[in-house]
């Protein structure tokens, strides 16, 4: 423990500054990942033990695109398509066969597609780490913004990520679909029975869910390691975030994962040692003091 | 996957040879089965396969020269999946069912200490090729009379290391250090001992600041702008492998390191040295396999040889492999026997010619029977190939001095 | 009393079939797979008791049987106490553990549960690696272990350790099916089936589920020390998240209806490994495919499979 | 006489391994509105889910609209112009009234546009001045209100209405029943499963009996009311 540290960080402007933008940073992809799985969770019940695959899925397909396009721009966007038809085909061939089953069950099967996917990846792209490079229009000293450190390529991240979180948020809040999706999560056979084809809702559900973690793996393939298994830790602490912040919530899992930003970035400085302990026995406080997470609806 | 079984053929030819003429020596001869585990799934995949890559070469090379003792070399390999416990029972398995006389352990680490407990119980003979845990050969509580270890040691890198960055620091003036390290034993052990001896060549050393991030952390940010924070002159890490490339991709963008000098053990592997698409220069590295240290005809020649065989350059763990199999091969020779006792009898105190020998040899120390005398060293970083410039080769008396006293002050000795 | 009766039976026969095994064969591997399978089969039935028998899905089951080979393994390097005494106190600190850690999880329901008993594990890996001083950190337990002598007889014989885990497997079964048949299985059952009527019934059901995940606790340690004599040792793998998953596995796809379900479960998932290890280092692709081969084909356990092909009704269900 | 909007012939339906109908059949026609009667189990719902597709027989057939439309799922039976209000209501309790009764909203079968929100208003006056609220605040009768307005905004050609007085204030069931006569009024066809006979008499020309699973009595609604040994041997009244 260093709290005078911590103490020194909270009172500097360059400091505070920093470690702000680098939790906002960490947190914005992590609720990217965990939006869609919380998305999943809320509508369908199903818990996608394999999305950690979507991100890394979305990370190499934008790696691929962009070795041959030389675009990030692309290269994101090929990730986010990729992992919606992914995510479709996912639903459809194997989830759609588990709807309502016990979640070992479902444990298995996504248990199954992470093996399958962390081969194939090895097969595909070869057992090596990749990294993306930055991209030139990125290769520009950082910004300094009262005395802290602000590198313009995770300005555009933070912009880009609260984009296509304010974007879902209006999809949901606003359009008919998005409150389709919402009653479904609620009461699937009645939205059905209302005429709507729930089916093609899962799907799409899906579909979205597996483009928000395609994009942020795409997002984030200039900075960090591709390699085949890396959907593993990404997996755990969206997992972590989703139950904090309420499963189901988008909204929690954002609060959620900007906390855990946070937490990680100052608890890098007053607790070097014990951040990953942190982690858990905050998850296990709430989950013993609000078993349904802040934000979520306790289900019956 | 490269066949691992020998055909029923290999085997019964090979057991009609024996019932015909024992004694003969050449192709006809009994193969030495070699045991081989390592990780080969999995995000550590790269090492199992680039430890297997060397031996390839070494066993294709030895054969076309007799094998051991006139006896073909026969390669059994297996995946261990990263995990002690399967580490240990395919080790049982090697030398119980498949009938491996001898073992090239690849593990890493927990692995390595697994096999080293089933190589105790089973009595067989195994150089480790892969653990760089020093304790595993220096600590008399876990030696093992027929174990033996080729790879590279974490004391001798701090040793190395730590008078290094001593000079560095002196010429610069250095004082204020900070260090980044993988929040594991691993991490924690080669961190410290890298300061003790950083500190005995150049006593005013101050550490202002130690980040340890967790293995396979997907983001460093917040362990970035911590150092940054800190201003420090100096920065120590022993991150490697995709954990190193994301840390200096994401330092990158923080100019983290044009802010400070930064010492990193690892780096000097292609593995992570290709990765790296803006590979900022100047950074201290320690060599794990460059073609120019030792820079000799021997080594790159090798290092030619690999790449043009499979496609990439070797790996830190793949000189270690390649000399586990140079060790079996030169006790052979010296036992004119490829008997495993009469072998552990030869390995002891054996000094062969190796192309990663500092001068052209390396040596099975007898006493702790690990090899001693390869070519250790730190350079710095050049943005395009070879990538390392200006290898500083260590000297090996300066390690011998201070590991004994390091020693003597755990009570290993 | 008949079928107690008749169950001792079969295990004292199962042991004797065991013990003359190694005689007929003379490979050690089959040794070697028995001692695992042991290990692995006593702590994928435990599970099975909270799974299976009360519905209680747990992730995190792994934390006592990584807590069961630590805490064996570091009495008997750490302390002069002989193997028993060693087992049973291993028995005792993963009783008290249970009793706090599940204080805790069972007041949580389904995927809830599920992720606070993962959570649980989680932080007692990390505290595990952190404390390298007692642990030895991700290293491991090093330097093996010490005294392996049960009555004068050495376990670090291979043919012993194979006798002493057929014996303990045995011997865990055959109680656990004691306990499943038991009043208290029947309330266990209750629960799975409907909480609140056990409940209306009578069933203290916060007791009766703390005691199952107690019990379950003590008997995956007993896997755990099977493990520890046969790595001789103790590392952190063993307490992490996928030891949990490949029990989860083990009874998924053996039964959780079947008593022995877990068991056969555990001899398909080693059996898998040990020969898809040997063939190919693409496992997880060939392990991958298997599983969705059961999980889509038979759609529940195998031996559930069987049992509800020959007509029966198998005691419980997952779907 | 027209031929049947809908006609159930002879269904058995299981839960599981438990059989919940034995044979149930029955017609309504356009225009008319039927009432199924019976005691609370005795296969009233399940017969309503039969039809709007949420539990398929096992046996015989359920046809709409003269094509046979057995076991097909509660979103293809919606678009064919059944629309379901099923006994507990559900209405999605976050959203608001409007959002409610927007996410039902699409075209009938043949594409009629009846009943726009505007309408919907005007027949449902209660629902205008509470469109923003959440329907999960509402009181039970306007919950009904809702569910059926809802199920209107489909342009649905049949309503089966599932036990709407259950549980209702009987000054709110008859504002119900008010609504539902003016339903009758403009031709609307329906189906009404009740357990309260008198609620359905002013609605219902026409009735039928079920009990145990199975079909007991056939009649119009006016001679259903004169016979009393049915009324007091399956109706408890």
């Amino acid at each position: 423990m260093d709290l005078d540290a911590l103490l020194g960080c909270v009172t500097s402007s360059s400091c505070l500054v920093t470690q702000t933008t680098s939790g906002l940073i960490v947190g914005m992809l992590l609720f990217m990942v965990a939006a869609g799985l919380t998305l999943i969770f809320g509508v369908l019940k199903i818990v996608n033990f394999a999305h950690g695959t979507f991100y890394m899925l979305g990370a190499y397909i934008a790696y691929s695109a962009f070795m041959f396009t030389g675009s990030y721009v692309l290269g994101v966007l090929a990730g986010g398509l990729g992992m919606a038809i992914f995510g479709v085909i996912f639903e459809r061939v194997l989830i759609s066969r588990v709807y309502g089953a016990n979640v070992l069950m479902q444990l298995l099967i996504c248990y199954a597609v992470v093996l399958i996917c962390d081969d194939l990846v090895k097969i595909v792209w070869g057992p090596d780490f990749y990294a993306m490079g930055m991209p030139p229009a990125f290769q520009v000293p950082p910004l300094f913004i009262a005395g802290g450190v602000v590198p313009p390529f995770y300005i555009m991240l933070i912009v880009v990520a609260l984009a296509i979180g304010g974007a879902l948020s209006l999809l949901l809040g606003l359009t008919r679909i998005g409150k389709i999706i919402r009653a479904a999560a609620h009461n699937p056979n009645m939205v059905s029975a209302l005429g709507i084809n729930t089916t093609l809702l899962y799907s799409l559900v899906f579909a979205v869910g597996g483009m928000l973690a395609g994009l942020a793996g795409g997002l984030a393939a200039p900075v960090r390691s591709l390699t085949p298994g890396m959907g593993f830790s990404i997996l755990i602490e969206s997992f972590i975030v989703t139950v904090i912040g309420g499963m189901g919530s988008i909204g929690g899992a954002l609060i959620a994962a900007v906390v855990l930003g946070l937490i990680r970035s100052f608890g890098t400085i007053g607790f070097p040692l014990f951040t990953e302990g942190l982690m858990y026995i905050a998850m296990i406080i709430i989950l013993v003091f609000k078993p349904s997470g802040l934000f979520g609806k306790e289900i019956v | 996957m490269k066949p691992t079984e020998p055909t029923r053929r290999t085997v019964l030819t090979g057991a009609a040879a024996v019932l015909a003429a024992p004694h003969i020596a050449g192709a006809q001869a009994k193969a030495v089965r070699i045991g081989m585990q390592a990780t080969f799934s999995g995000p550590l995949a790269q090492s199992g396969i680039t430890h297997r890559n060397a031996i390839e070469m070494e066993v294709d090379r030895i054969n076309a020269a007799g094998g051991l003792a006139g006896r073909p070399i026969e390669m059994v390999y297996r995946d261990s999946k990263s995990q002690p416990q399967e580490a240990a029972r395919v080790a049982r398995e090697l030398v119980n069912s498949d009938g491996c006389e001898m073992l090239l352990d690849a593990e890493s680490s927990a692995g390595s200490f697994a096999v080293q407990e089933v190589v105790r119980d089973l009595g067989v003979l195994c150089i480790h090729s892969s653990s760089e845990t020093s304790s595993l050969t220096a600590d008399p509580k876990y030696r093992v009379a027929s174990a033996f270890r080729s790879s590279r040691q974490g004391i001798h890198d701090a040793i190395v290391g730590g008078a290094y960055a001593a000079k560095v620091a002196d010429a610069r003036k250095l004082t204020k250090w900070a260090t980044c390290s993988p929040d594991y034993a691993y991490g924690r052990d080669t961190t410290a001992q890298y300061l003790e001896y950083l500190k005995h060549f150049k006593p005013d050393i101050e550490v202002i600041s130690q980040a340890w991030p967790k293995l396979g952390q997907p983001d460093f940010t917040e362990v970035i702008t911590k150092l940054i924070q800190a201003r420090p002159q100096a920065m120590y890490t022993a991150l490697y492998g995709g954990d190193l490339t994301a840390f200096i991709n994401q330092g990158n963008i923080y100019a983290l390191f044009s802010a400070m000098q930064v010492f990193s053990v690892n780096l000097a592997d292609y593995t992570a040295l290709t990765a790296i698409k803006n590979l900022p220069p100047g950074i201290a590295t320690g060599n794990r396999y460059v073609v120019t240290c030792p820079d000799t005809v021997a080594n790159r020649d090798w290092g030619e040889a690999y790449r043009k065989r499979f496609n990439e350059y070797p790996t830190n763990w793949s000189w270690q492999s390649s000399t586990g199999m140079r060790f079996y091969e030169g006790a052979a020779k010296k036992a004119g026997s490829a008997d495993p006792k009469k072998l552990a009898e030869a390995l002891r105190g054996l000094t062969i010619e190796c192309p990663f020998g500092v001068d052209g040899t390396v040596t099975m120390r007898a006493e702790d029977q690990t090899v001693v005398g390869y070519a250790i060293g730190w350079g710095t970083t050049l943005t395009k190939p070879p990538y390392v410039a200006d290898v500083k080769p260590a000297d090996w008396g300066t390690i011998f001095e201070l590991e004994t006293e390091w020693k003597k002050r755990n009570g290993f000795i | 009393m008949g079928r107690i009766f008749r169950d001792i039976a079969i295990g004292i026969l199962a042991i004797a079939v065991l013990a003359a095994v190694p005689h007929l064969i003379p490979g050690k591997a089959f040794q070697d797979f028995v001692i695992r399978c042991s290990s692995m089969a006593l702590f994928a039935t435990s599970l099975n008791l909270l799974v299976g028998y009360t519905g209680l899905s747990s992730f995190g089951h792994g934390l006592f049987f990584g807590l069961g080979t630590y805490s064996f393994a570091l009495l008997m390097q750490r302390t002069g106490i002989s193997l028993p005494m060693a087992f049973i106190a291993t028995l005792l600190i993963n009783a008290v553990t249970a009793v706090a850690v599940g204080a805790i999880c069972i007041r949580l329901r389904l995927i809830y549960f599920a992720f606070v008993t993962l959570a649980m594990q989680m932080l007692m890996h990390s505290i595990i690696i952190s404390w390298v001083g007692l642990t030895g950190g991700d290293q491991g337990l090093q330097g093996g272990i010490p005294r392996r002598v049960v009555a004068g007889i050495d376990l670090g014989n291979q043919y012993n350790l194979y006798i002493f885990a057929a014996v303990v497997l045995v011997i865990g079964l055959l109680i656990m099916r004691h306990i499943v048949n038991t009043s208290f299985g029947t309330s266990l059952r209750m629960i799975r089936d409907n909480e609140a009527r056990a409940s209306f019934l009578g069933i203290v059901v916060w007791r009766v589920k703390l005691t199952v995940f107690v019990l379950s606790a003590v008997f995956a340690s007993v896997g755990g020390i099977v493990m520890s004599l046969f790595v001789s040792g103790a590392y952190p793998e063993l307490i992490n998240w996928p030891i949990s998953g490949d029990a989860i596995f083990a009874i998924v796809m053996g039964g959780v209806g079947s008593f022995l379900g877990p068991t056969v479960g555990t001899m398909i998932l080693l059996l898998l490994n040990d020969v898809v290890t040997r063939q190919t280092e693409y496992y997880g692709l060939a392990l991958g495919i298997i599983i969705l081969a059961f999980a889509l084909g038979l759609r529940r356990g195998l031996l559930d499979f069987i049992t509800e092909r020959l007509g029966g009704r198998p005691a419980g269900g997952i779907s | 006489m027209t031929s049947p909007v809908l006609s159930v012939e002879n269904i058995d339906v299981f839960y599981g391994a438990s059989q919940i109908l034995f044979g149930v059949g029955l017609e309504v026609r356009a225009g008319q509105t039927m009432a199924l009667l019976g005691r609370n189990g005795a296969g009233k719902s399940t017969t309503m889910k039969a039809i709007a597709g949420m539990a398929a027989p096992r046996k015989g057939h359920v046809q709409f609209l003269g094509h046979d439309v057995t076991g097909r799922k509660p979103y293809v039976m919606a678009r064919q112009g059944l629309a379901f209000v099923p006994e507990d209501r559900q209405v999605f309790p976050d959203h608001t009234v409007q959002d409610n009764l927007i996410i039902a909203a699409k075209k009938g079968p043949q594409g009629q546009d009846d009943w726009p929100l505007k309408r919907i208003y005007e027949v449902f006056p209660l629902l205008e001045p509470l469109k923003a609220r959440a329907a999960g605040r509402l009181s039970g009768g306007e919950q009904q209100m809702l569910a059926i307005a809802r199920a209107l905004m489909g342009n649905p050609v049949m309503l089966l209405l599932d036990e709407p007085s259950e549980g209702l204030a009987p000054i709110i069931v008859a504002r119900i029943g008010t609504l539902l006569k003016q339903l009758r009024g403009i031709g609307a066809t329906v189906l009404i499963a009740e357990q309260n006979m008198h609620f359905c008499l002013g609605i219902a020309s026409d009735a039928v009996v079920i009990d145990k699973g199975q079909i007991v009595y056939r009649d119009t609604i006016a001679g259903l009311k004169a016979n009393k040994e049915v009324r007091s041997r399956y109706l408890a009244m």
